[in-house]
């Protein structure tokens, strides 16, 4: 078992033409993701590597089953590239894209939302990876095997860092799902917890968040709540200095909450441990599963 | 992108939000001028990206043109909180009868607008949300059908502002609310919003900032950055499209992606070292990007020791050591640099980096060895 | 039993200080309609012969437990009051008002949908009598008396006219429901019938249609398909020439759908009663009830 | 409201929907000089709100001033389909590569716009609809989220139109649904819409209906009405408050409600009789209204008798009844009133009638009785 893509997945690619697109679906697909087409406005009819090439969301659907997609195209289009895939009947988008316009990130969202049709991940999120299954988005696939630790998390390569000294330490994993460091992310933390707490494979989680917003908070208590698998937590951003913008739109520590202490304090109050080190969170999860 | 205030009203006035009429001026002889024209009684308002400047002296009032000078010459130059001022704004002074707050707001956890209002002007709107947070009337905008009249009309009833002014104040938020989702912002602050003794209604102050990656939609407003506003190496950084950030300490980072690059921090801080800067090389940093960052981070002259935290999703590590070697060719770094590169094309980038031999480069296999090296490196060449 | 209002309906009507609000609410609250609350921006505190009036819905819900809606207010404040009264958590919104732009109705309609927490009756419409509970609206319930059919219609007046013919021939109602005649009411005749078919005091539906749109043509599916109580129908518009616009926004005959004939065939195929005069139809309902 | 061509056309160029250059002229010495302004050849256009002109002669090229003053004197006061040609609109004639359709309509069904693309343009398009379905594309536009750019793109492919105007075709139908939503258009229509040979998209037509409701919102619009286009009595009434649709027959009918009058017209039909108008008095009939109603009405010669149906609701039958008073008082009419009052204030309403005795006036109970009495006094008058 895995969360959100598995071998069922039938991937179709926005912006598959472009270098990025292309050099990443091909990736996919040598991992065994069954990426059935792609898309790019006035390229239908052409391929990439054997895979179709149609102009619109509607035609991939329609003509390769897809139901998956992953949306590689330039900001100023992403958006639209979502909106799109949700409306041909798309459940699942993943968005790789950063730097999408936050009044962008907010239209799509409440309209996401407003029809419940489709689950976007991300934007600005580094994919999704269920090892043995399928690999969606740009996460380096190889350094990953199956088992039973979950993954979630707001940052990707922080996602890699964690995930590798954990394979390290010996533990597979049963999904790692990125789901961006954007101010209106599609999937929170919540979602993701809620879908790794009903899979069987899944045995325990480990989450990683970083400073600004509220969403790792809001996590604890949803743990506290309705996670009974053990959840290991990370924060990123102990030492960021208040008011400064760390790269992450997402990253801004705005007053007393939002800080890494803060969230690190929320989620072992919740039962969450939470490792200070990427190296502590593989000790962690070592110590926990072997119990 | 945070607006000075007076683009901040500049860009109020295009949309019908009432501000008094004022100039910019740069050096003390424009100054005089531009209150010669705006007229006396006027306000001397330094221009700088921080609140708090009235009670730091950052704002008086010229009754007469030797005071205009006076003014414009003790506020040019003076130093708030850090930023140097470069630029003034003059405008005619208001009679005040009350004084509000207003604002409109990108909430991350509604993933929708705040708009708030408040009659508590005038003062740091967040001890007043601590101290008294009834006195703050706040309501979420659904984004998808925008600022309504109900909206307006809701929050002056609610926040208690004088009946007169429901009408005015209350289109006056729909204003706002139409700065906010046009221009595209993240914030857009009103802190005082007066009230004149002949009822009318205006925005004193103007904090708005925008979204950066919508510029490239509002070619009028991307006009309106003042890179002599910022600081020189972090605009460096932004025009070689690397995210930095300068810190106090004496070691140079760069990793990639914003968390890593955090995280990267954290370990180093748990090292017992102090990060110099946080620099994110970016999802998919090529050769160039990582050339033009060991730049930007050697810029800065307490570095002792720089330390390279990569970890390849998008980004290929052999790009990273080609471009840490095209580095050294060009600029030959008088520090120490602790290198560690993993994910994709691991092995190729250290290989390359293990042929190039660089001077004073060390290659760490593991994230926490990389830090204590680094922090180890900084402290002997500090010792 | 009857649909949508009855004793449990606590009133707000907005624009309650204005000349037809003020008559209307006193008409609905003589008739035994707890009329609790008025909105009008700016008259907070004052009261309208007794009904106390709030600055906004909000404010009626907290301090009135309003639960019911009444918008009288002009045309071009009209949308704005039914979004204010749904913020406010009114579960039943009745709009009298008529001449609302269409596009501010498109907006005003999707966005009720999408939030799925208030009805919409109306606008243009004469609003609900449930004879012997409670009036909203402007229906004169004088003529009506409790009974068991139950009266579902696009036109005000024609409404008043059949429900006095049924009067007059010995039948009383449950409900009386005015859709009102608009491009987009915030309720459908399928929405009424349902209602109906569920309301066990009801034993016979009148729906009385008009020309123009194809709201009678889905009913009368909706009708084949769930509705087991039997329907009398009517249709007004049969003289009127197509291509001409009929006083109501929503009476435009377009091409060949739309028609009188055609919706009364329609609905006849679906084993309506259709009939031609307001006393064809109280013959209709005599004859289907004395069976 | 409908837009006559050049007044759509007008609308468009302010949205920045390419249209050819042209003037409008009222007479022949204007029509000569806007062709010499346009240039030759051009197209000299009847301006009428009804289609199909092109086929009846409404539309002419003219290659010199001579043919253009020959056809402006043809087309200036020719009656299509009813309706006199009042104004002409003279444009640059335009080479045709490609003739599309497109349009935005609103559609009460679906609760949202609808926007069509077909290559079938030039046509008419509800034939299209019937014969060639799949020829025309289509799609519903969520009004809460706008036209996006995935929908035209959507349209343009799945129309099948030319590969290298599929973006120029794209952005037209986004300026097409701009002009729908931010005038507050009910229709949309552009017919044809042409691809020159030089590859560039332009609107040939323009059919835009406005949304009366809204006008108040557009003041620039409501100017664009054109009463000399429009029946004199239906604009008699509308300046009244009240909708009169002119019919073709004998007896004339005031009711109140859109519903009522319509069901009115029917049992009068029913009983045998034709009406000669529709004529709704709207919700709340004040006597004056009533008496406006009545000039309205018998203005139209062929009235042999008169029938009003009210049944009241927020119309009072008291009101209605002084206004019919005050209205014989002023005008005297000539032929047989049937009155029916019933409803809100019924019995106050047939009371003041009564007390009047009006010449001619008869009262009946039920609708189908007052639809009888009047069906039987205008055979009488008639025969």
């Amino acid at each position: 078992m895995s969360i959100l893509i598995d071998a069922e997945t039938r991937l179709c690619t926005s912006g598959i033409t472009g270098r990025e697109g292309t050099f990443h679906s091909l990736r996919n697909r040598d991992y065994g993701t069954q990426v059935v087409a792609g898309v790019t406005p006035g390229k239908g009819g052409q391929d990439v590597e054997g895979i179709p090439v149609f102009n619109t969301f509607h035609d991939a659907v329609e003509k390769e089953g897809a139901n998956t997609a992953m949306v590689f195209v330039p900001p100023r289009f992403a958006a639209d590239s979502i909106l799109e895939a949700e409306d041909a009947g798309i459940e699942l988008i993943i968005c790789i894209t950063e730097g999408i316009p936050a009044h962008d990130e907010l239209r799509v969202y409440n309209t996401l939302k407003k029809n419940g049709r489709a689950r976007l991940i991300g934007p600005n999120c580094p994919g999704i990876l269920s090892p043995g299954k399928a690999s969606v988005g740009i996460i380096p696939a190889m350094f990953f095997g199956e088992g039973n630790v979950g993954v979630v998390s707001r940052s990707g390569t922080l996602t890699y860092q964690i995930g590798y000294v954990l394979a390290q330490s010996g533990f597979g994993n049963s999904s790692i799902v990125g789901i961006g460091g954007d101010p209106v992310p599609g999937t929170d933390f919540i979602d993701v917890l809620a879908m790794f707490q009903e899979d069987p494979e899944t045995e325990l989680i480990v989450m990683c968040g970083e400073i600004g917003g509220d969403a790792e908070e809001r996590a604890a208590e949803f743990i506290s709540a309705s996670v009974t698998k053990p959840v290991i937590g990370y924060i990123a951003g102990f030492t960021a200095p208040p008011g400064k913008t760390m790269g992450h739109a997402g990253a801004i520590v705005s007053g007393s909450s939002g800080g890494a202490q803060a969230k690190a304090d929320a989620l072992q109050a919740c039962g969450v441990t939470v490792g200070k080190t990427p190296t502590q969170v593989a000790e962690a999860a070592a110590s926990l599963l072997r119990v | 992108m945070d607006l000075l205030e007076y683009q901040g009203k500049q860009l109020f006035a295009r949309h019908d939000v009432p501000v008094p009429a004022g100039k910019p001026a740069r050096d003390v002889e424009d100054a005089v001028a531009a209150a010669d024209e705006v007229g006396y009684p006027c306000a001397i308002k330094a221009q700088v990206q921080i609140g708090g400047r009235g009670k730091l002296g950052g704002i008086k009032i010229a009754n007469d043109r030797d005071e205009a000078q006076e003014h414009a010459r003790a506020i040019l130059g003076m130093d708030i909180r850090g930023l140097t001022v470069h630029e003034l704004w003059i405008e005619g002074a208001s009679q005040i009868a009350s004084e509000y707050y207003a604002s409109v707001v990108f909430d991350r956890s509604a993933k929708a607008p705040l708009v708030m209002l408040s009659t508590k002007g005038g003062m740091d709107i967040e001890q007043v949300a601590d101290e008294d947070p009834d006195a703050i009337a706040h309501l979420h905008v659904d984004p998808l059908l925008g600022f309504q009249d109900f909206h307006g009309r809701r929050l002056a009833f609610e926040a208690g502002i004088d009946d007169d002014v429901v009408r005015p104040v209350a289109a006056m938020l729909a204003k706002l609310y139409e700065v906010f989702a046009s221009e595209e912002a993240t914030l857009v602050e009103v802190n005082p919003l007066i009230i004149t003794p002949e009822r009318e209604v205006r925005a004193l102050d103007a904090k708005v900032t925008l979204d950066g990656n919508a510029l490239y939609r509002h070619g009028q407003n991307a006009l309106l950055r003042d890179l002599s506003a910022e600081d020189p190496q972090e605009v460096m950084a932004a025009e070689r499209g690397l995210t930095y950030v300068k810190l106090d300490g004496d070691i140079g980072i760069l990793a990639n992606g914003a968390g890593l690059s955090m995280s990267t921090l954290d370990v180093v801080a748990e090292a017992g070292g102090t990060p110099a800067n946080f620099l994110d090389a970016g999802g998919g940093s090529r050769a160039d990007a990582i050339t033009a960052a060991v730049e930007v981070i050697l810029s800065d002259a307490k570095v002792k020791a720089v330390l390279f935290n990569i970890f390849g999703g998008i980004t290929r590590c052999d790009e990273v050591a080609r471009g840490l070697i095209e580095a050294f060719a060009r600029i030959q770094p008088q520090v120490p640099f602790v290198v560690r590169l993993d994910g994709t094309n691991g092995e190729e980038g250290r290989q390359l980096l293990s042929e190039a031999r660089l001077p004073g480069v060390h290659t760490e296999v593991t994230m926490d060895d990389a830090a204590a090296k680094v922090v180890e490196l900084a402290l002997g060449a500090g010792g």
